[in-house]
């Protein structure tokens, strides 16, 4: 196996010292997820906190493990080093890199794209130290590119095709034809693929699939093509601002005025966050799609978070600060309960985890592939916000086993997990 | 038959006929020059000859081989030099650069990749160099960077790095324009010095009538891009066509 | 007059001028190129500049004519009570200096006649355009052609009408007769020849020394920027000592 | 067929935005011989004047509720917008039509940020390397959209069009389509309109008046225009502030299409060289022809039965396309010889 | 060492010194561990082989990132199918990007100037999108190509189980680092580096030779004026296109070494800003100058990594010891120019080194020298081939 340390005398790369441990925050600061990435920064500052002793406990005080007594982790004091992926898989590698070279971080966790957490992932294998994704919700990232020394809690696109699929059974029926936008990268595909076979499975009909290149900005060339397709539902595969400015786009020409077959158009936009519809602004009103987690959610726990997120910093957390402080606390209590820093540890502790009271419900680590199990939101843009932050709606919480599927499941085919990597 | 053979050469520029069925034959070893009134079509006569414009119709026949179609490099590895009206020199490098750029385009060919060669080693190169600095006068100023020369420096230089050739046919548009007197004169002996010893053959386009008749063996007079008479310098003098063109009543010196 | 009391003289003035430049000191970047060059010219008076390559005709010109480079450091420049030296080139202009370069710099891509107009958009506007054409009439019959087109002897012409488009006081004439067939360089001097009649104080810098001596009032030789003669025309033409060191005539 | 109409549409109106940002980097590059790769920026700057403007005609008073609470617990914040409360219905007006009257605001505050930028760096790199102007206008750029995102954030801000003008006009009824075929949004419309307008504008400018005259001269050599008493300086600062107002411009009329993001002036940034490149550096007509060419090809590229039987081919249409008018043209579309080429 | 005179081998031999030396110096700047020091290589090398272009011929290529991608791609791929063996993997990207290079060379220099400049972008900006998307099933797209546990490295033998294995030099990993203590600092030697270093040192003295010869001579000639030489005899698109490819192929040794030092290659690594990039490492060290790409791409190289990695937290560290309202309003300008705001500070790097100091960051040196020395010797600071212009007292030797 590689060496990051031949020198190290250590069972494992990294092995922290006897008052502190290193955590490496790896999360975009420039480009199109920078706000994202501020977001992802805030909570996991807010997980050490808590980790810490500071602070209120948040989620600590929700989780259903109660290893974690805000004295560290193993009674090490949490520290951390932040950088920037900048949403590309070589910057964020090298990020990485320089968090475990120089800084000696023992777990990355982070990041906002399918891509860059593939890359990452793997970048954590070979140096074997413990990677927890951030957003990332390609298929891939645990299908054919999981790793053993990588974890994601986010859901992916097979979930969300599996949650919304009666959702949309229910308000449009099961007689659509469907035309794809698709963002011409991973992530894109696997999103349209899962999509594609769970609306055909309602019955509908895909009339096309069109992909366009990732930030083309004007969508209005793929638009167009649209209107006399005989489509009568558009499935946005986007993400971010290509998001934004295709359904804005598509919302100016006139779509959801449009009838089609003798029914009202519809967009479905699979994948859906705050932030997102923030920037789409009016657009999105009524229309479905999903998310991992929301503030409004009224569990106690999802409550602890959103309280303890607002206090110190006045607005409310999203999809991706939730899933990161989760990941942070994830980690810490996964350590905790191994008893020991060591990544191959800490997998066997992580591996087929069950745990509660981190705002989804019941929620299980999969040994297989890594991949969390939990309760996926379907939402629908709201129609009359109280408030700027308020601008989703829960239509329904798809319960965990609707969206569970076989770890052999073809569109998860093709990789190993391979086994865990403690880089010495 | 001489060796440089102009036919029937023809030049449009849109609606403007630059050259008009020129007729020219260059003697071997000669210095001939061409005058003309301006805009008479001499420099562009010269770009045919050097492969930057191509006449739309007639032959240049250099050495009895074709000039037609060729591209510059080829034409000046086939002997041919040529020092430009406005001066066209490596302006960023060295005036000794400047001139060692030509032996080694003279000595190498129209491209060698020689990456390892140091220049620093080519002794021979710059001992030429230098010396047709000294010809020109200018072997004092060679670890200049040519841009911060005058212009009549400038001029002298690209002498220097057309002789640093040793071409065949060497051809001159307006060597000494803008040239202090005593400059102009120390050019003419320098040609003068060098038709003599060098079996080189000289074109020369120059409105300096004290140059002009210092030199040629042989004058061509071009007027609307027709040559009007060609002949010896002493009938050209007398010439009431020529007067009447090009030098003007007034006319003496 | 009372401007000049105030500088230190150099030895041989004494009388104010109408122009008159003062210790002037210009480098192109580091290299010093105008080394303390003073003199001074009466109203009317024609000036010929002389002096060897790379002497620092040029850049004495252009330095007065307060062109981007060379930079003057050092010295004054006073025109008709003036100060030029703390003027910047259009600004020179509009106090009366034109500069006709040496490499003409007719403007690309304007008609012979916009070149004209050109000139005149600033003020204080000099002869009209037909006028211009009356002195100059092939100008007149190339008026839509683009200006740099012409043959090298309609350039200049062009040129020097550009300058006497404007009201000037100072004609700054740098080599007008080079690369000219020899008719043209009789039409140009015809031409200088009546510009001097008009009485415009003009410095002439020429190759051509006899040419310019013989349409000079006054003479003055430039060596490696410093001032080494200054004296009337007449005063050269005979000083064969003076010609044969500097001039080589 | 009304398929090709709508891509036809589609290219125009792409094409408009293309050729409107290209006329602004052409104006300077043509006036003053500088790339400026701080063009998108500034085309970013504009977009940001409309989220500006309207941030602040949208402006909330805010009263902390004693009864609600956040889901965080502190005080709910109620919002009453203050337009609306003091101007009543001009205030309901404005707020609809802020794109349109963000205008006013845009073109000076578009023309101070030209000058200031020229007269504070631009003018110290006239005669310096292309590649010198470059890196520093990148620079600029940079730093020009970091401070747009301290404050604005990196998240796309939504500005819808007037409500009058945000449907769709059925364009094909007047071309004998049947109703539905062919509609098409009356923003974009708007904006093809706009642009055109814009264009002509400054053709007119340069071509009709002595100013534009004085500008070319200025841009063929500098030197002897100011040798003439003209202060060519103030009139390249003006054209840059001209050449930043149009940039800007084109920034505001387009937010209602592109939610503007700090990133918008990046992204532009490559294309609009590659228009203006293509329709030969130092043309204005070019600038315009290539961005209405590359607008439509880019549309007809991303048709579907193109790119059935080209994969991919709407991906690389603009720079393939680039690629071949370079090499059969060698000077863009409209260039001249000599520009840009050492 | 800008006072003196200085022999191409006198500073040949300070260059290996400093190259080796690295680990150490770089070290109390928290620059020294491997993936910082190997991109202080790599990218050197980079810059270097770029600056043979543009430095020399003037020719500014807007797409050199894709040669760098092209031997990223090269020899990730050897790497999947043949062996973990470096040095076939290098062999590849070198020739791959050396082909890729000939053939968009060959296109590209019909023209010059900006056109030119946008050719080379319009090819790079294609490699890069098809690399994104349509050609994934060779560049794994967005992801970028990794290696697998399944792939056939026909030529290695069996390997850990479930396990990745890493680039090697004959049995040398990549990853390999040993800690030293020196002077209390923990000094990391690391194999990758050295390994980069000794690339860097052969790629510096072929471009020194370069600079040096005839034809550099000749390409310097083609960048002041191609015209004249084309009436010299000389063909100048042999010379361009040598330059052209002898660049792409620094780039690609680049591309393969970053894939060797970390096994995976990025679509990200072609795109105009990674071109744009390597431009700006140029100028801002020196373009046409030896030393300047070098010093160019360290100094983003540093910026990009550690700028992005001051937080607020570090920040508010540093300026702890002032009082309480002054330090935290100090803390809170400075983490506007840290952090997420690193980019505010490179844009303002770039502006500045640009605005005052024309000739790059060795320009600045030469200048400090110049003034230190007072004597100025500038011919001294030609030896690294910086550009002295209109200086009368330039000399050449
Ligand atoms: N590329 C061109 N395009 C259009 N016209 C041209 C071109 N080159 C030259 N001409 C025109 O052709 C004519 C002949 O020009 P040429 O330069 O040969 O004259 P010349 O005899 O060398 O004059 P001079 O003594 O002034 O240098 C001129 O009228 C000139 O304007
Ligand atoms: N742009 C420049 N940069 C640096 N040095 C220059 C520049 N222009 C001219 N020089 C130098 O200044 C000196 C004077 O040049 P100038 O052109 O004034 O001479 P001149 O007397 O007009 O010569 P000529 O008769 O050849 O035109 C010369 O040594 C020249 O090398
Ligand atoms: C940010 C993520 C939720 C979506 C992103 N585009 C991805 O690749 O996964
Ligand atoms: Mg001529
Ligand atoms: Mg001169």
């Amino acid at each position: 196996a590689p060496t990051f340390f031949t020198s190290a005398a250590n069972a494992f790369t990294n092995a922290p010292g006897a008052s502190a441990v290193t955590l490496g925050f790896n999360v975009p600061q420039s480009g199109a997820y920078a706000d994202e990435g501020a977001d992802e920064l805030r909570a996991y500052e807010l997980a050490v906190k808590h980790l810490n002793g500071e602070g209120d406990g948040g989620m600590l005080n929700t989780f259903s493990s109660k290893v974690l007594d805000g004295t560290g982790i193993l009674g090490r004091k949490v520290e951390y080093v932040t950088g920037d992926t900048q949403t590309k898989s070589d910057a964020a590698r090298a990020s990485a890199r320089s968090m475990i070279e120089q800084d000696g971080a023992i777990m990355i966790t982070g990041g906002s794209s399918s891509g860059v957490a593939v890359a990452v992932q793997g970048l954590c294998q070979e140096a074997g130290v413990i990677f927890m994704s951030g957003l990332t919700h390609s298929n891939d990232t645990t299908g054919k590119d999981k790793k053993a020394n990588g974890f994601r809690h986010f859901f992916n696109a097979y979930m969300s095709a599996a949650a919304l699929a009666p959702v949309l059974s229910a308000n449009y029926g099961n007689d659509r034809n469907a035309y794809h936008l698709t963002a011409d990268y991973t992530w894109g595909w696997t999103q349209e693929e899962s999509i594609a076979a769970a609306t055909e499975s309602l019955g509908w009909n895909t009339v096309n699939k069109v992909r366009t290149p990732l930030g083309a900005g004007d969508f209005s060339q793929y638009i167009t093509p649209i209107l006399n397709s005989g489509a009568d539902t558009l499935i946005l595969n986007h993400y971010g601002r290509d998001m934004v400015n295709s359904l804005t786009q598509a919302v100016q020409f006139g779509l959801r005025d449009r009838q089609v077959n003798g029914k009202d158009f519809q967009i479905v936009v699979p994948l859906y966050s705050r932030l997102m519809a923030q920037g789409a602004g009016e657009n999105v009103k009524g229309i479905f799609g999903s998310t991992n987690w929301h503030w409004s959610l009224q569990d106690e726990a999802s409550q602890a978070f959103v309280r303890s997120f607002g206090q110190e910093y006045g607005f409310p957390p999203s999809q991706a600060a939730h899933t990161c402080y989760v990941q942070a606390l994830l980690y810490a209590d996964a350590v905790q309960r191994a008893g020991d820093f060591n990544p191959c540890a800490v997998v066997e502790a992580l591996e087929g985890f069950e745990f509660d009271g981190m705002g989804n419900g019941p929620t299980l680590y999969r040994a297989d592939d890594h991949q969390c199990f939990k309760d996926v939101l379907v939402v629908k843009g709201k129609d009359n916000p109280s408030n700027q932050f308020d601008l989703l709606e829960v239509v329904d919480v798809t319960p965990a086993e609707q969206v569970t599927y076989a770890p052999d499941h073809p569109m998860f085919a093709g990789g190993e997990l391979g086994t865990c990597n403690p880089g010495a | 038959m001489g060796i440089l053979e102009v036919q029937n050469v023809n030049k449009r520029f849109g609606g403007l006929q630059a050259l008009d069925d020129v007729n020219l034959n260059v003697e071997e070893g000669t210095v001939h020059a061409i005058i003309g009134p301006n805009g008479a079509g001499k420099s562009t006569l010269l770009n045919c000859f050097v492969g930057r414009l191509t006449p739309d119709t007639g032959t240049v026949m250099f050495n009895g081989q074709s000039l037609i179609g060729r591209k510059p490099h080829e034409i000046n590895q086939m002997g041919v030099s040529r020092v430009f009206q406005t001066p066209e020199i490596f302006s960023d490098l060295t005036i000794l650069e400047n001139v060692m750029i030509p032996s080694f385009a003279k000595r190498d060919g129209a491209f060698k990749l020689s990456p390892f060669a140091a220049v620093k080693a080519e002794s021979a190169i710059r001992d030429h160099a230098e010396e047709m600095l000294g010809q020109v006068g200018m072997l004092e100023k060679r670890n200049m960077i040519a841009s911060a020369m005058s212009r009549g420096d400038k001029r002298r230089l690209e002498m220097a790095m057309c002789l640093a050739q040793d071409p065949k046919l060497l051809l001159l548009d307006e060597p000494t324009a803008g040239m202090a007197r005593a400059d102009t004169n120390a050019t003419i002996d320098l040609l003068k010095q060098i038709a003599d010893t060098r079996p080189i053959t000289f074109v020369v386009i120059e409105h300096d009538m004290h140059v002009v008749f210092s030199l040629a063996d042989r004058i061509s007079v071009l007027a609307q891009g027709h040559v009007i008479v060609e002949d010896d310098p002493q009938n050209i003098k007398g010439n009431p066509k020529v007067r009447e063109a090009y030098l003007g009543d007034a006319h003496d010196d | 007059m009372s401007e000049f009391s105030t500088l230190k003289a150099p030895a041989q003035r004494s009388e104010p001028a109408f122009f008159s430049c003062w210790d002037m000191h210009a480098y192109y970047g580091e290299s010093y190129i105008v080394q303390g060059v003073s003199m001074n010219i009466h109203e009317g008076e024609i000036l010929a500049l002389l002096g060897r390559n790379g002497a620092g005709k040029t850049s004495t010109l252009r330095a007065i004519a307060r062109a981007g480079s060379p930079m003057v450091t050092h010295g004054e420049i006073w025109l008709d009570h003036q100060p030029l030296h703390e003027m910047s080139a259009h600004e020179a202009a509009r106090s009366g200096v034109a500069l006709v370069p040496e490499d003409r710099r007719i403007i690309q891509g304007l008609t012979v006649e916009e070149n004209l107009q050109l000139a005149q958009i600033a003020p204080p506007k000099g002869w009209s355009i037909e006028r211009i054409y009356e002195l100059f009439p092939r100008l007149g019959e190339r008026r839509k052609q683009e200006g740099v087109t012409l043959s090298g002897g309609e350039q200049q012409m062009l040129a020097i009408g550009r300058a006497l488009a404007r009201d000037i006081k100072l004609l700054l004439l740098d080599e007008p007769y080079e690369g000219l067939a020899p008719v043209i360089v009789h039409e140009i001097e015809r031409t200088l020849k009546e510009i001097r009649a008009l009485g415009i104080t003009t410095v002439i810098v020429e190759q051509n020394a006899v040419a310019a001596l013989k349409l000079a009032d006054r003479a003055v030789i430039l060596d490696t920027g410093t001032v080494v003669y200054d004296d009337t025309a007449q005063h050269l033409l005979d000083n064969k000592e003076m010609r044969e060191q500097y001039l080589a005539i | 067929m009304g398929d090709i109409v709508l891509q036809i549409l589609n290219g125009l109106d792409k094409g408009s935005a293309y050729a409107l940002i290209a006329l602004g980097l052409t104006l300077i590059f043509g006036t003053l011989g500088v790339v400026n790769f701080a063009h998108g920026a500034l085309f970013m700057l504009g977009a940001f004047c409309t989220v500006t403007f309207n941030k602040l005609i949208s402006f909330q008073r805010v009263t902390l509720s004693e009864t609600e609470t956040t889901a965080w617990g502190s005080p709910l914040e109620i919002r009453e917008p203050v337009m609306e409360a003091w101007f009543g219905d001009f205030g309901l007006w404005l707020i609809d039509y802020s794109v349109l009257a963000s205008i006013v605001v845009a073109i000076p505050v578009m023309f101070i940020i030209g000058v200031v930028m020229e007269r504070g760096l631009i003018k110290h790199f006239y005669s310096r390397p292309h590649a010198e102007q470059i890196l520093v206008t990148f620079g600029l750029a940079i730093v020009l959209q970091e401070v747009i995102r301290t404050f604005f954030g990196a998240n796309p801000i939504p500005q819808p069009a007037p409500d009058a003008l945000r449907g769709m006009m059925d364009f094909g009824t007047l071309l004998g389509f049947e109703p539905g075929r062919v509609p098409y949004p009356t923003w974009r419309f708007v904006y093809f309109f706009f642009a055109a307008a814009i264009i002509g504008g400054v053709f007119a400018f340069l071509q009709f008046t002595t100013f534009g005259m004085v500008v070319r001269a200025g841009m063929a050599d500098r030197e002897t225009v100011g040798l003439l008493g003209i202060d060519i300086d103030k009139r390249f600062t003006f054209m840059f502030g001209l050449a930043a107002t149009v940039a800007g411009l084109a920034g505001v009329m387009y937010t209602p299409i592109l939610s503007p993001d700090y990133h918008l002036g990046m992204d532009f940034l490559v294309l609009s060289f590659i228009v203006v490149v293509v329709g030969g550096m130092g043309s204005l007509p070019g600038a315009v022809a290539a961005g209405f060419l590359l607008g439509i090809l880019q549309s007809f590229a991303s048709m579907n039965e193109v790119k059935a039987l080209l994969p991919g081919i709407d991906q690389i249409i603009i720079y393939l396309v680039a690629v071949i008018i370079l090499l059969t043209r060698p000077r863009g579309l409209l260039g001249r010889a000599g520009v840009m080429e050492d | 060492m800008f006072g003196s005179k200085i022999s191409d081998s006198m500073l040949m031999i300070l260059f290996v010194i400093v190259v080796a030396l690295v680990p150490l110096l770089a070290a109390p700047f928290g620059a020294g561990y491997p993936a910082l020091m190997q991109f202080f290589a790599i990218f050197g090398i980079f810059a270097i082989g770029f600056n043979i272009l543009f430095g020399l011929t003037g020719y500014l290529s807007f797409g050199h990132a894709a040669f760098l991608g092209v031997g990223s791609y090269s020899a990730v791929w050897m790497f999947k199918l043949l062996s973990m063996n470096v040095l076939p993997a290098l062999f590849l990207s070198v020739i791959i990007a050396g082909l890729f290079a000939l053939v968009i060379g060959f296109v590209s220099l019909r023209r010059s100037g900006i056109y030119f400049s946008i050719l080379t972008l319009a090819f790079a900006q294609m490699s890069y999108k098809l690399a994104y998307s349509v050609l994934t099933p060779i560049t794994n797209g967005e992801t970028g190509l990794q290696l697998a546990l399944d792939d056939p490295r026909i030529l290695d033998g069996e390997r850990v189980a479930g396990q990745l294995p890493s680039p090697t030099f004959f049995g040398l990993d990549m990853n390999a680092t040993t800690d030293v203590a020196v002077l209390g600092m923990d000094v990391q030697l690391n194999v990758g580096y050295f390994f980069s270093a000794a690339f860097l040192v052969l790629a510096f003295w072929i471009a020194m030779r370069i600079f040096r010869s005839p034809f550099g001579l000749m390409l310097k000639a083609v960048k002041t004026n191609q015209n004249r030489l084309n009436y010299t005899g000389v063909n100048t698109r042999p010379y361009t296109l040598a330059a052209f490819v002898i660049s792409g192929m620094y780039a690609g040794l680049a591309g393969g070494l970053l894939a060797c030092m970390d096994p995976l290659a990025g679509a990200e690594r072609m795109v105009w800003t990674a071109s744009g990039e390597v431009v700006l490492m140029t100028i801002l060290g020196g373009a046409g100058t030896l030393l300047g790409p070098i010093i160019g791409a360290s100094v983003i190289k540093f910026a990009e990594a550690k700028l992005s990695k001051f937080n607020e937290n570090v920040v508010e560290a540093w300026f702890s010891f002032l009082p309480e309202g002054l330090g935290d309003s100090i803390a809170f300008v400075v983490a506007k120019f840290v952090g997420d705001g690193w980019h505010l500070t490179l844009g303002l790097v770039f502006m500045l080194v640009v605005t005052f100091l024309p000739g790059g960051l060795v320009e600045g040196a030469r200048r400090i020298g110049g003034y230190l020395g007072r004597r100025g010797h500038k011919g001294d600071l030609d030896k690294l081939g910086s550009n002295v212009q209109g200086g009368k007292s330039t000399t050449a030797e």
